[in-house]
């Protein structure tokens, strides 16, 4: 009754902290800017002179932004290359992911690129799912590509 | 242990901003903190470029689905290049907001503040209550398979044993909190009820039935706290933070008795021995104690020392606390007729004592003359308790 | 007045643009320590184990490593006796993700008959659990309201080392 | 009114400590925090802060564990979903204020607890990131990095000197148990994680809890002869985890506001000449160079600096002598009090292999990790 903590005796117990799943509204603001998102559209939010972009339903001072289309190009302002998860794991292909900017807008869009050699500060532009996979949500685009590449899709 | 000893700064609540209380709303979780926060900066006739500093308050990750949720709704509740810091302590979250909001002026560091609750229950399925099955003691607990409920429903049913209290004299809690709301605009649960109504209600666990509950909630709430010269600046009736106080008890909660939350009374006198309170029965006007469950309200104003220990339901019987009552509870429907964010809601029922303080309540206003009132949240595993005292 | 926020119906949100469903992955193995490791064994062998604070003298049940009020290491272990007496006691009637139960539960915590205890302690050796042989009745009247009660274990095959290998408290 | 560390003390620093629950591991460390401070939790201490998440610990409402392990119970106990900093900084404005005189703060993390360690920083992200599946939520340090490198003229090789530099260092430091003897080409030629950084510049995880004893300067010089001053302490938030695109690419905003606020209370001027050492952010090898910036170290450019050995422990400011986080690891919550804890150690002279000598001030810098762009900053001083 004494015994106390043998290694081979400790022990573990599993559990989770798991809701079934999570569904998450896109906000007043946000459906708005998913439908257009559905129809091929990228916005943003004009806040007096600025644009930011992606559009969130305030600007970063706390005003009321007014959505807008944006259209491109993109220009590609970092990237990143992802290799391996969080366990050392090789993904079965490397994920190139960008951060995209409007040249009149702050903020930005983070998304995947396509792109034989990515660089900084090359100008691209997304490429769409077809138009019935759509569902407003950023998955709606498959990736960006060099802009000066002809649409695949 | 000697807290408050030194504290000298004053600190003023001169804002408050609520979003609608509903099952289910469109907003997203920054979306509702945004409302909240813009409301409440509105209303203090500021602008964010004039907040200093931003404490957020939200209870449980595991509602809104996003891990380090304080991060997530940051933007929302104006914390862009700011100090911003969540405080999350289950249920006590709410009230512990403007505490927190109260050290960062009292410090001298922050002149304004901006004290953000914010909380989006709906997002997890099959219902929020699984994500509750989460707050248990993995090892010792969950194994058994409980729900939320079971915990306040032991809870309950000693109370009642020990104070030998019917489910209608409890009942009575969840009838004025409704009726309560009827008068507030944001209220999700507000109605005119009998007892019968209560004891006809389904059996959840007994003795908890379901309009023993205040229903799961989104929303947000949000406070404007100031140090004196500013507040003096701003408005003619700032309402001052007088006392804060803040306990947790043991996590072991089957080894103590629950009949009375001890660890309300330890917050309690924390924050009445800041505000100068000998005697809170006499000296608090108006309150609003923590009531998710009916019998908490009562459980918690024993705790608060506005009843004595097994009073509380004979003087709500006698209409001790009704709006027109000596000592009026709940007037703004409590979370019984509000519905019940979590973090939002303790937030909330300080924002509805700055109202009355202030006389600004409309058709909710108490009978009475206010000068002093005090908020609890509750919360854990009966164990926490963050009580806020008011003055005008 | 205009109060933010907007109410939407689950079909309207159904048909909504830019929803997004989530399944999350979030799983532990928890370390047991050194303290619940014992408890947990003693469970699988039948026994309820405590610890004693060799500061203050109470027992501490469940086990820790330290005695929380006084904060000092706890001290030796003991087995504590199978019986007790309840508390308080619940019917519930929902299921922990809020379904509804085809049977109730009855769970209860129990005051443990330790060593050296009156009964009427604020602070106690204490065990949550269910109860087994206890009507609905019993609990709503008051009735299981300091009933005596004793540990029924599942069979030494069928044990884990989990607080569930004792199946329940039954009343004698 | 100056505040102070009158007291420290810490448990586990291994990837893993199977015989311990989260617990037992705070209590282990704040029995030895109390002790070095000489005060006895029940009786003394006026309020107790914790920093921990739910999702790390596998725990809704988490705060219902805090108070028992640290002496809290019955007492005025809060806890803060932040980084350890940010509790330090609360502690000190409750100081400040007059609240209390005393008081501890904790914070701990056990990664090795949590089997689904991506999925829990997964569930960090927005919704919308999330629903992309970018493979490893770190890549949002690889934008960082990939920027930083475009806006620095500092190459890859920078970044794995560092990790050579705070690895090999950590040797020393009997807590840094993912340190390594390593040489450059070693990391350069490794394969990639997330471009630009191999794994060797990713630190790796650590269960670990620390306990800290503050105290006002009253109550500081009844205790200690010799305490640890708390000279300035700030956080700042740049932009939301909901508002990553907000983000200024390449930079950390957040530790720049910091700074500046934590300098002014110190009334430092100069950081680098006015203090001796710093404990900087390094959980990705570029974060060192990009922090150093930010805090006002480097105007001439890090990498510079860091390839003419000057942040070196032998160098004229030694940045990371204990190793930083590359050797010592991360631990959700705990890690800007790791970083704390080797400086605290360092200013006193107890710091064994690692220590300098003659340093009397600190500077200590911590990012929250992703997916947050919150950052504290702290300066010590003997």
């Amino acid at each position: 009754m004494n015994r106390r903590g043998g290694r081979g005796e400790l022990l573990h117990v599993e559990g989770s902290m798991e809701a079934d799943k999570y569904v998450y509204p896109p906000g007043v603001l946000g459906s708005e800017a998913a439908k257009a998102l559905a129809e091929g559209k990228l916005t943003g939010i004009r806040c007096g002179e600025k644009l930011i972009v992606p559009p969130r339903p305030y600007c970063p001072d706390h005003s009321k932004g007014e959505l807008v289309e944006v259209r491109g190009p993109w220009i590609v302002e970092s990237f990143t290359i992802v290799y391996e998860d969080m366990y050392g794991n090789m993904l079965e292909t490397p994920q190139v992911i960008a951060v995209l900017r409007h040249e009149d807008a702050e903020g930005s869009i983070v998304h995947f690129l396509k792109a034989e050699k990515p660089r900084v500060g090359m100008r691209t532009r997304p490429v769409f799912k077809s138009p019935e996979e759509r569902n407003g949500t950023l998955g709606d685009i498959l990736y960006f590509e060099p802009a000066e590449q002809a649409s695949k899709k | 242990m000697r807290t408050n000893v030194h504290v000298k700064k004053r600190v003023a609540i001169v804002g408050a901003g609520l979003t609608l209380f509903a099952r289910r709303l469109l907003e997203t979780p920054a979306e509702l903190a945004w409302e909240a926060a813009s409301r409440a900066l509105g209303s203090a006739g500021l602008a964010l470029k004039d907040i200093d500093c931003v404490v957020i308050g939200s209870a449980v990750d595991g509602f809104d689905g996003v891990h380090m949720k304080g991060e997530h709704i940051a933007d929302g509740a104006g914390g862009l290049l700011r100090p911003t810091v969540r405080v999350a302590m289950g249920g006590g979250t709410g009230v512990m907001v403007p505490i927190a909001a109260w050290w960062h002026v009292a410090s001298g560091l922050c002149k304004t503040v901006l004290a953000v609750g914010e909380e989006k229950m709906s997002h997890a399925y099959p219902h929020p209550q699984a994500v509750f099955a989460y707050i248990w003691h993995p090892i010792l607990e969950r194994p058994l398979g409980p729900n939320l409920i079971w915990i306040f429903a032991l809870e309950m049913a000693w109370y009642m044993r020990e104070c030998k209290a019917s489910k209608e004299d409890i009942a009575l809690v969840s009838v004025k909190n409704k009726r309560n709301a009827l008068d507030n605009p944001h209220a999700q649960a507000a109605a005119n009820i009998t007892v019968e109504d209560v004891l006809k209600s389904e059996t959840l666990v007994w003795p908890v039935q379901l309009l023993d509950i205040s229903p799961v909630s989104d929303g947000a709430a949000a406070l404007v706290l100031a140090d004196e010269s500013v507040a003096r600046r701003i408005t003619d009736t700032p309402v001052w933070i007088e006392g804060v106080g803040f306990a947790l008890d043991s996590s072991f909660w089957y080894n103590r008795d629950l009949s009375y939350p001890r660890y309300v009374e330890q917050a309690a006198r924390m924050a009445y021995k800041m505000a100068g309170i000998e005697r809170p029965w006499k000296e608090i006007d108006i309150a609003e104690p923590h009531d998710p469950f009916d019998y908490k309200e009562l459980h918690n104003l024993e705790g608060l020392m506005l009843a004595r220990k097994c009073e509380a339901p004979r003087l709500l019987k006698e209409g001790h606390f009704e709006r027109s009552g000596e000592l009026p509870t709940s007037p703004s429907g409590g979370l019984l007729g509000m519905g019940n964010p979590i973090a939002a809601s303790g937030l909330m029922k300080t924002a509805e004592l700055f109202w009355q303080l202030r006389y600004e309540a409309g058709a909710r206003q108490v009978k009475k003359a206010v000068h002093k009132a005090v908020a609890s949240s509750w919360g854990g595993l009966m164990q926490t308790s963050t009580v806020i005292v008011l003055s005008r | 007045m205009e109060i933010p926020g907007k109410y939407v119906r689950e079909e309207e949100l159904r048909k909504m643009k830019g929803v997004i469903e989530y399944v999350p992955k979030a799983k532990y193995s928890y370390s047991a320590g050194q303290a619940l490791s014992v408890f947990l064994r003693g469970l699988k062998e039948g026994k309820i184990l405590g610890k004693r604070c060799s500061s203050c003298g109470r027992i501490l049940l469940p086990p820790r490593e330290f005695c929380e009020s006084c904060f000092s290491p706890a001290g030796e272990w003991l087995e504590l006796p199978q019986t007790g007496r309840v508390e308080t006691a619940s019917v519930s009637y929902i299921s922990a993700k809020r379904g509804k139960l085809e049977r109730p539960e009855i769970v209860a915590i129990i005051r443990l008959d330790a060593p050296g205890y009156r009964g009427d302690e604020p602070e106690f050796p204490g065990i949550f659990h269910r109860l087994c042989g206890v009507s609905e009745e019993d609990v709503m009247s008051g009735r299981v309201f300091g009933a005596r009660v004793r540990a029924r274990w599942r069979p030494a095959e069928q044990r884990a080392g989990s607080i569930t290998d004792i199946e329940c408290f039954e009343r004698w | 009114m100056r505040t102070a560390i009158v007291g420290i003390g810490w448990s586990g620093f291994r990837p893993s400590v199977p015989e311990l629950s989260f617990t037992e591991m705070m209590y282990e460390a704040a029995v030895r925090a109390y002790e070095d401070a000489g005060v006895d939790a029940r009786r003394d201490v006026d309020v107790f802060v914790s920093c921990q998440e739910d999702f790390w610990e596998g725990i809704a409402i988490n705060d219902e564990f805090a108070p028992d392990p640290v002496g809290g119970v019955m007492r005025p106990t809060v806890t803060v979903a932040g980084d350890g900093l940010q509790c330090v900084g609360q502690a000190y404005m409750m100081i400040r204020s007059g609240l209390a005189e005393l008081v501890a703060v904790e914070a701990h993390g056990k990664p090795s607890d949590v089997k689904t360690l991506q999925e829990i920083y997964e569930l960090a992200l927005d919704p919308q990131l999330r629903a992309l599946k970018p493979g490893n939520p770190f890549f949002l340090a690889g934008l960082d990095a990939v920027a930083y490198m475009r806006r620095s003229g500092a190459r890859r090789e920078h970044f794995a000197l560092v990790a050579v530099k705070n690895r090999r260092r950590g040797l020393r430091n009997p807590r840094a148990s993912h340190a390594a003897s390593i040489e450059l080409k070693a990391v350069l030629n490794a394969r990639p994680a997330i471009y630009p950084l191999t794994r060797h510049e990713i630190a790796g995880f650590t269960d670990a809890a620390i306990s800290v004893v503050m105290a006002s300067e009253q109550k500081a010089r009844e205790l200690r002869s010799e305490p640890i001053w708390l000279e300035g302490i700030w956080w700042s938030t740049e932009v939301g985890s909901g508002s990553v695109e907000w983000h200024e690419w390449g930079s950390m905003p957040s530790a720049r506001l910091a700074a500046k606020e934590a300098y002014r209370q110190a009334g430092l001027k100069d950081p680098r000449r006015q203090t001796d050492f710093a404990e900087v952010e390094d959980r990705f090898s570029f974060m060192e160079l990009l922090f150093l910036e930010e805090l006002g170290m480097a105007p001439e450019g890090a990498h510079k600096l860091l390839e003419s050995g000057y942040f070196d422990a032998e160098g004229s400011y030694p940045v990371n002598p204990s190793g930083g986080s590359l050797s010592l690891g991360t631990s959700f919550e705990a890690t800007g009090l790791m970083r704390l804890l080797e400086a605290v150690l360092q200013l006193r002279g107890e710091a064994g292999g690692v220590q300098l000598r003659g340093a009397e001030r600190a500077v200590v810098a911590s990012w929250r990790g992703v997916p947050s762009y919150t950052s504290a900053v702290a300066v010590l001083g003997r």
